[in-house]
């Protein structure tokens, strides 16, 4: 175990009392309670983290912040593997393992680092300039090269073991950001009693406040820190969620967050989730996100041990790592010289200061003072080292150059405020001359920004907008206000600052996007071939297009750009961001709804019984429905099925039809409303009748069929396929409130208010009349073909009887209050007992209602019309109703439009299959050919031969006649003879019966 | 005959789906669950214009005012839940407890009977909003989601009415009912959100009102 | 989005089916000609701007909704129930 | 310059100072044979074409921000061509047979990656309406295997076969199918009808279409008024504005689709997946992100931008579909604005103003089409006739109830 040998010997917000053994790339290390991932590996000496993605460039640590663009790795293993993470914001704890990634065999030895050799020609677009000669080799050779070499991390791939949930708060504002602005904020707002939510990506509270040596009313900053924690704790409509971003602004005041719940930890809890997706509703919202540091562009910027001033300045002070030896500062402003001070007070060795502005007598003492060597209009020219830092190049004032040794090179160029959430909603930041940086334009409502995230800088400014906007944003939620208190004093700072983006003319690359390897020569090429508005430069170079999405690198790409183009900054573009701020994983927005959770399953009344019965189930839109119920012995569905079939045609049969929709449907003017939804007439049907009806969409097409029945003169009780039930309600109720709100009709679903079972075949009548109470008379003159009316069972369970038929047999329908769905069931089998009673699935009804040529859903598919289907008739020409102008257009009422008409093998033991198209026999397989196609096939135990349903040109005028059933996508070409689609009891016999 | 053999027994929605017991995490429960077993439930949709007429029928019948807003008003053997513009569901403590009054109340409305059709749960505890909050869309706040409130939303894909009574005990009451086919997802749902927290399951099969 | 249902408050989006312009007049009854019907089931106006649409309640109340929303920003501005709508603008 | 590997390697060795703009940046000229009115795939595609193959290279391209910057650098780059109606089918199999040699002919490469596109089904009736999608595309001469949930295992063994609420059935597969990398086909055909002549003119917004005598005869723009014989419209996600431009309603109504990207990750998925059971589909890049996405948000915007209950849809199908990318991070999501069209399918047609062609109603399937759509506009533009795989994208086919209906989901955009 290693000693940590850049660990401080004190101070920090770390406990050194609690060790934490980790490991990166097999080898072990121990960090500190309140590490980083970065942090730890820094105080351990670990210098190369990674390799850059297209040079295979070493890589260390430049940020200490969620922008970090070279310090990403596979963290965990397994299962739980998580590639591209950033050290920078890893939370410590023990037993982490982490792996450096993109490099092979090893971190420190990658042979893809001779792409760096070839370089040359690897510049911004290469690819598309070449790779074309010859034309098959790019697919077969140059693009699986290049996919191979893409990409950074691994993926599990393997199931996520962990799981996560959503959740939904709505507070009177929010506050995304936990720094002095942010703490601000909440607690002006706290105070007034608004129901505040303070969001932090961090783990702990403080923002900058952790990272710097600093005064708050003449007191160290962490004290100001502790009290107002505790003073936010202690209100009850204040929530503080830590470890959670703030990812996206939507619409209407809506965020999304992310709570890494179990992330610091080497797994979740029991019970526990990973992470929370959240959807958060604020009437007001404060942006207080702070600032991100910049880097400079210039040769070797991206050795290990160049590293931003500010994070510099983090590990120190609030991890206690001294990330280096020696260390040279590259500032353009006075922020950088903190960090020289920082390294100095904790006994750290500034061995040289290059300020990129003019000599100034005060920075010179400050310089002296330190110990550093002061580089006044200094540059550094270039970096050198390979897999760490071992030297600079100075330019001085005079243009000589110097030769400095040293590992830690702190930039220091300045800040861009975090303004990402304001450009979400489409709003364009603005440039600020004075403060050299973009700061917020357009703000979307709702939404205030305080602090560095606006532009303001100093810590006072955080406090004092932190303050005002918090007392603004209780006000606007409807609270009173509150007498102003006075702002916390703090000690004074400066921010002088003038930005260097580039310094040109050192040798070797200089980056500017690190993590898609992007140099400055990139973005002059890009120029040189007028990729010059700024989205143009950043797909054709690939700049901020990495998983930092530019968030170090889009403003000095920008600046590059204006430079080649005298242009200023602002009139080259801006620099907008896309949602997520920063990645956001998969799981934590699925939540619940994975695997059998992914939507909601829906169980028939009867389901516990088919589930004893052994049925297979299936998916039927929403429902789960019995799909065919093997006995012992039965080794494949067909024979199964077979059995099913004969025997509801040879005796009797029971399936559940609970999945159905069913609407009630009443009001003075139900019957008036029926007839205008339904192509068909309604007003003659008579109390106690059912009768099939066809709807239509208001395009002419077919949108879902049923039975309707009459239970009373003002009542009607619709049924709905299963699959529309919803859009069936839903049509109804836009038929109702918008097209016709004058007629007295009121629906309601009572789908799950009834179990309904189909008993069918020539023994259901005896079947049912055990079950139905002996005071009703179903005798076939009492109660025929259609009736539909009230029953009771079990001696005074109201019931309801319909004598309706999918499948050709004397049949019924039994609807008993779902309650008592289990036990109709038990009932019906226990009735049937003597007559051989079988239930029956959605396969076997498939079958027969296929025998007898009804359409279903495989014919119902949108784009059929009722003429189609050979229904045309059922169209009253007495009355309007939904679709029937639209069904009469030129195109729809064409003879030659494919027609509904049934198939049969012309050999019998020829297999048939939906999805068939019908070709002329002796014609080629081309579409001029295509004349139609098979709907649906089933295989007919009664007729002992395959059957099917179709569509084809000419329909029942051509019956008799054979064509081809061409099936090549299943090597299936089968000769079938047209015929009646009715293929048993054409007559209808059994029915009546 | 058959029928004697038959027991023809009602079997509950949560039937098969849910025990009763702790869930979660062990030791105090965050939240109690209590299954609700046995109410009868219809829908009273009033003619156009109608609605005056229907709440005075309603009121004179079984002493309560329909609600014209999202509330649930409690009577003393049956509760009026808003349910959609001049519509309600009518509960009644009981399967039987609706008698005559649905044969009644159908000459002012257009009624339905619904007692099957729905599954519903009572929830109280320290940590019931935040169960909550893992499926609700709506801001549940004691101040904002008052006692007496009720909506009509869903959770997790699965359509919910839900409402707040009278503050118990433990504080904070909620009812949701769920329909019958999804009770066995939604359970999923509330199961996994209710775990971190520790559930102690309860099934009234008495009445509908605990 | 969040949308304010008369009935039930405000609601997120994700609770109501939408449908399109709410303010075409389909041609009633057995006079009408095929042409006004096809202009009413396929011509739109789709405006950037205003936008007066429909919203079904579907895990509501199951209203439908008159919702005035701004199609460039999403803004919503006004919301009522189609049944009792005021005679839109278009209209 | 001509592109080679030999033009790359020679700057190479001179620093890359040699490379010349990929194209002009001229100022409009006051008038052209024809002008093209949107700069994103389909009009840079239609102003190559009508260069190429029509001999027309008087032409302007008006864009009013920069080339591309709609649709064509907004979608998840899919190309295929598995159309179930003769309608469509033999127009997206001329597509793919122009993405097969778009390289060699725009001396550009796009990274047209045959890749695959898998159709997943979960039910027998889906199977069998993938079955007659499959039939159709072969009767068409189009490549298409319907594979079982074994042949789907061996391809896709991530995904979820075990515990799935919708299990994998199988899949309808088109190999020739797959993607390609998306601005590269605006720069390329850019570069291209440059060669050829075209003025591509960027920041340049149409405002007003000028027409006289019923005839279109120029357009007022932010560069003020360009004369123009021919006026044609590529402008998806905003046609039904320019077309009121000229006193036009269309069949279209413009919706947002959002579109997803993960962090870069080593190869983890060789084809194009689409998940049957939800709207959502999903393949890798070339750089190693995992683009996909689903369905529209369903309202009309013209916002670029959408809502989280279409994202957190987005997730959960992804989970559901492959339950491993629960830790892949998706890095950005954005949107681009579609023209839904009432039966799902395009518009390249003349208009009822003489000079003023429509290419329009490209949903959220534009980008496929890219190659053909240009071939056929320019083809229309040309010859006065439509080409004759697009002779089904009229106009007027809502009125005589010739509506080109993939899904059956009738006259209602958001459900396309």
């Amino acid at each position: 175990m290693s000693t940590q040998p850049f660990r401080l010997a004190s101070g920090g917000l770390i406990d050194r009392g609690q060790q934490l053994d980790f490991s990166f790339d097999g080898t072990s290390y121990r960090g500190y309670a309140g590490d980083t991932l970065a942090s730890a590996l820094l105080a351990n000496g670990v210098r190369l983290v990674g390799r850059s993605f297209k040079y295979h460039r070493p890589r260390g640590v430049l940020t200490a912040g969620p922008e970090e663009p070279n310090a990403l790795v596979e963290l965990r293993s397994g299962a739980r593997r998580e590639p591209n993470t950033r050290a920078t914001v890893v939370e410590l704890f023990g037993g982490l393992t982490a792996a450096s990634q993109n490099r092979w065999p090893s971190l420190a030895f990658d042979l893809l680092s001779i792409n760096g050799l070839v370089s040359p020609a690897l510049v911004a677009g290469f690819y598309y300039k070449t790779f074309m000669w010859p034309a098959s080799f790019w697919e077969k050779l140059y693009e699986p090269l290049i996919r191979r070499a893409a990409g950074l991390g691994r993926a599990a791939g393997a199931e996520d073991p962990d799981h996560y949930e959503k959740a939904f708060a709505f507070c009177d504002l929010l506050v995304i950001g936990g720094g002095p602005a942010g703490l601000a904020a909440a607690l002006a707002a706290g105070r007034s009693g608004a129901r505040v939510i303070l969001c932090d990506e961090d783990f702990r509270l403080g923002g900058r406040l952790l990272a710097e040596k600093r005064e708050i009313d003449g007191k160290p900053a962490s004290e100001w820190l502790a009290a107002t924690l505790a003073e936010l704790e202690s209100l009850p409509e204040v929530r503080i969620m830590p470890r959670t971003t703030v990812f996206g602004l939507y619409d209407h005041g809506i965020f999304g967050a992310v709570e890494r719940v179990a992330d610091h930890l080497p797994q979740p809890p029991a019970h526990q989730p990973r992470q929370r997706g959240w959807r958060i509703h604020a009437k007001r919202a404060i942006l207080a996100s702070g600032a991100l540091e910049r880097p400079i562009v210039f040769a070797g910027n991206d050795r290990p041990g160049v590293m931003l001033a500010g994070a510099v300045r983090s590990y120190v002070n609030r991890h206690g790592v001294l990330p280096g030896r020696e260390t040279v500062l590259f500032t353009a402003g006075d922020d950088g010289w903190r960090t020289a001070r920082d390294i100095a007070a904790a006994g750290g060795k500034v061995a040289a200061i290059v300020d990129s502005r003019p000599a100034d007598p005060a920075r010179k003492a400050l310089a002296d003072k330190l110990g550093a060597r002061l580089f006044a209009s200094g540059a550094v020219m270039g970096a050198r080292g390979g897999r760490q830092l071992s030297g600079v190049t100075i330019r001085d004032a005079s243009g000589a150059m110097s030769e400095l040794s040293c590992d830690l090179l702190a930039v220091s160029n300045g800040w861009n405020p975090t303004l990402h959430l304001t450009s979400h909603q489409n709003g364009k930041p603005a440039w600020d001359d004075g403060l050299q940086c973009f700061v917020p334009g357009t703000v979307p409502a709702g939404l205030a920004v305080a602090g560095s995230a606006a532009g303001r800088f100093t810590l006072a400014q955080a406090l004092e907008d932190g303050a005002t906007l918090g007392n603004e944003a209780a006000v606007e939620a409807g609270l009173a206000a509150r007498p102003a208190e006075p702002t916390p004093t703090t000690d004074p700072e400066t921010n002088g600052l003038s930005p260097v983006w580039r310094v040109s003319g050192g040798k070797g690359k200089a980056f500017v996007d690190y993590q898609n390897d992007v140099t400055d020569k990139d973005v002059e090429l890009a120029a040189r071939e007028g990729f010059r508005p700024v989205e143009h430069l950043k797909r054709y170079t690939t700049l901020g297009m990495a998983t930092d999405q530019g968030k170090t690198s889009n403003l000095s790409g920008l600046a590059i750009m204006a430079e080649q183009t005298a242009k200023t900054i602002p009139q080259t573009g801006t620099t907008t961001f896309r949602p997520p701020y920063t990645p956001v994983a998969i799981g934590a927005l699925a939540g619940h709804h994975r695997g059998r959770g992914f939507r909601p399953i829906r169980l028939a009344p009867t389901h516990d019984w088919s589930k004893e019965q052994g049925a297979v189930f299936v998916e039927a839109g929403p429902w789960l429905r019995a799909q065919y119920y093997p006995k012992p012995g039965e080794t494949d569905w067909l024979t199964t099925v077979n059995r099913e079939v004969k025997a509801v045609r040879a005796s009797v049969g029971l399936c559940d039809v609970s999945t159905l929709g069913k609407i009630d449907i009443q009001g003075a003017d139900a019957a008036e409303f029926l007839e205008r939804v339904y192509i068909n007439g309604w007003k003659a049907l008579p109390v106690g009748k059912a009768r099939y009806g066809l709807m239509l969409r208001e395009d002419g097409f077919v949108m879902d069929d049923g039975t309707t029945s009459r239970l009373g003169e003002t009542h009607f009780l619709m049924t709905t396929t299963t699959a529309n039930a919803g859009k069936v309600m839903q049509h109804l109720e836009f038929c109702h409130q918008v097209l016709w709100p004058e007629l007295d009709v009121r629906m309601v679903s009572v789908s799950e208010q009834w179990a309904q079972v189909a008993i069918a075949g020539p023994k259901a009548r005896e079947t049912l009349r055990d079950v139905i109470d002996p005071e009703y008379d179903i005798s076939n003159e009492a109660f025929p073909y259609l009736a539909a009316r009230p029953v009771t069972v079990g001696g005074g369970i109201p019931a309801r009887l319909f004598r309706i038929s999918f499948s050709g047999e004397l049949a019924y329908e039994l609807a008993v209050p779902a309650d008592y769905g289990d036990a109709m069931v038990r009932a019906l089998m226990q009735a049937g007992a003597p007559f051989g009673i079988t239930p029956y699935g959605t396969e076997a009804l498939g079958v027969m209602r296929i025998e007898k040529g009804h359409v279903a859903g495989n014919e119902l598919n949108g784009q059929t019309t009722a003429r189609d289907l050979g229904l045309g008739r059922m169209m009253s020409s007495k009355k309007d109703f939904v679709g029937r102008l639209m069904a009469g257009r030129q195109a729809l009422v064409e003879q030659d439009r494919p027609s509904f008409v049934g198939f049969k093998p012309v050999d019998p033991s020829q297999r048939l299959r939906a999805g068939a198209h019908f070709i002329g026999i002796g014609k080629p397989g081309v579409m001029e050919n295509d004349e139609g196609y098979m709907t649906s096939v089933a295989y007919s135990p009664h007729l002992n031969h395959w059957m099917g349903l179709g569509l084809i040109r000419g329909g029942a005028n051509r019956i008799g006649e054979r064509v081809r059933a061409y099936d090549p996508v299943r090597n299936g070409d089968v000769v079938v003879e047209i015929c009646s689609p009715v293929f048993v009891d054409p007559e209808g016999a059994r029915l009546h019966g | 005959m058959a029928e004697t053999a038959t027991s023809w027994a009602p079997r509950s929605a949560w039937a098969g789906v849910v025990q009763a017991g702790q869930i979660g995490v062990a030791g105090a429960a965050g939240v109690t669950a209590t299954l609700l077993d046995g109410f009868g439930l219809a829908t009273l949709i009033a003619a156009p214009g109608g609605t005056l007429a229907l709440s005075q029928l309603v009121e004179s019948r079984i002493g309560i005012t329909l609600p014209t807003t999202p509330k649930i008003v409690p009577g003393a053997s049956h509760d009026a839940i808003w349910s959609g513009p001049d519509q309600w569901l009518l509960r009644a403590s009981t399967r039987e407890g609706f008698g005559s009054l649905l044969e009644a109340l159908s000459a002012q409305a257009a009624v339905s009977d619904q007692s099957d059709a729905r599954a519903a749960m009572r929830l109280t505890g320290p940590r019931v909003r935040d169960i909550l909050a893992k499926g609700v869309m709506l801001d549940l706040h004691p101040s904002t989601f008052v006692v007496g409130d009720t909506a009509l939303t869903s959770i997790a894909h699965i359509g919910v009415h839900l409402w707040r009574l009278a503050d118990g005990p433990d504080g904070s009451v909620f009812e949701i009912m769920v329909a019958r086919s999804m009770v066995g997802s939604f359970w999923s749902w509330f199961a996994a959100s209710a775990a971190e927290f520790g559930c102690q399951v309860s099934i009234d099969r008495s009445t509908g009102r605990g | 989005m969040r949308i304010t249902c008369p009935h039930c408050g405000a609601r997120d989006a994700q609770e109501f089916s939408y449908l399109g312009a709410a303010d075409l007049q389909r041609p009633e009854g057995m006079a009408a000609s095929e042409a006004a019907m096809a202009d009413y089931v396929y011509q739109r106006d789709n405006p950037a701007g205003l936008h007066r649409e429909l919203w079904y309640h579907g895990a509501g109340c199951h209203a439908w909704l008159v919702v005035t929303r701004d199609t460039r920003n999403h803004a919503i501005t006004a919301v009522e129930p189609a049944k009792t709508r005021k005679a839109g603008a278009a209209a | 310059m001509r592109y080679s590997i030999f033009s790359l390697l020679s700057q190479a060795l001179q620093g890359h100072k040699g490379w010349t703009p990929a194209w002009r940046d001229p100022a409009p000229k006051p008038e052209y044979d024809v002008v093209i009115i949107g700069g994103g795939g389909h009009g840079l595609a239609t102003a190559h074409y009508l260069a190429s193959r029509h001999g027309i290279s008087n032409v302007a391209v008006l864009e009013k921000g920069y080339l591309g910057s709609g649709n064509v650098g907004r979608n998840t780059t899919i190309i295929r061509s598995n159309y179930l109606l003769p309608g469509n089918t033999p127009f997206y199999e001329l597509s793919m047979k122009l993405w097969e040699g778009l390289e060699q002919d725009l001396n550009y490469n796009a990274m047209v990656s045959q890749r695959g596109v898998l159709n997943l089904y979960h039910s027998d009736a889906q199977r069998d309406a993938f079955a007659r999608r499959g039939n159709a595309m072969r009767l068409a001469g189009v490549d298409a295997q319907l594979l079982d949930t074994e042949q789907v295992r061996a391809m896709l063994p991530y995904l979820d076969f075990e515990n799935a609420r919708f299990p994998i059935q199988g899949g309808l597969l088109q190999r020739r199918g797959g993607s390609a990398r998306h601005d590269a086909v605006a720069w390329g055909f850019a570069r291209a009808a440059d060669s050829r002549g075209v003025d591509m003119i960027q920041n340049c917004e149409v405002t007003g279409i000028t027409i006289s005598g019923g005839r279109a005869v120029g357009v007022e723009t932010s560069r003020g008024p360009i004369r123009a014989k021919k006026i044609a419209m590529a402008v998806a996600g905003n046609s039904s504005r320019v077309a009121a431009m000229a006193g036009m309603r269309l069949p279209i109504e413009t919706h947002v689709l959002q579109a997803f990207v993960s962090e870069g990750l080593k190869p983890l998925i060789d084809c194009v997946v689409t998940y049957g059971a939800g709207h959502f589909y999903i393949s890798q890049s070339d750089k190693g992100g995992l683009v996909f996405g689903g369905d529209i948000d369903g309202y009309n915007s013209y916002a670029q931008r959408g809502n989280l209950p279409v994202i957190e849809d987005v997730m959960e199908s992804a989970m559901a579909l492959w339950p491993g990318l629960g830790r892949v991070r998706m890095l950005r999501h954005w949107g681009g604005v579609m023209d839904m069209s009432m039966d799902g399918s395009p518009i390249i047609d003349t208009t009822p103003v003489d000079g003023l062609y429509l290419n329009a109603g490209w949903c959220y399937g534009g980008f496929k089409a890219t190659p053909a759509s240009g071939f056929c506009f320019a083809h229309l533009i040309a010859t006065g006739q439509p080409h004759k795989v697009a002779t089904a994208y009229r106009l007027d086919r809502f009125a005589t109830g010739r509506v080109i209906d993939e899904k059956g989901a009738g006259a209602q955009p958001n459900l396309h």
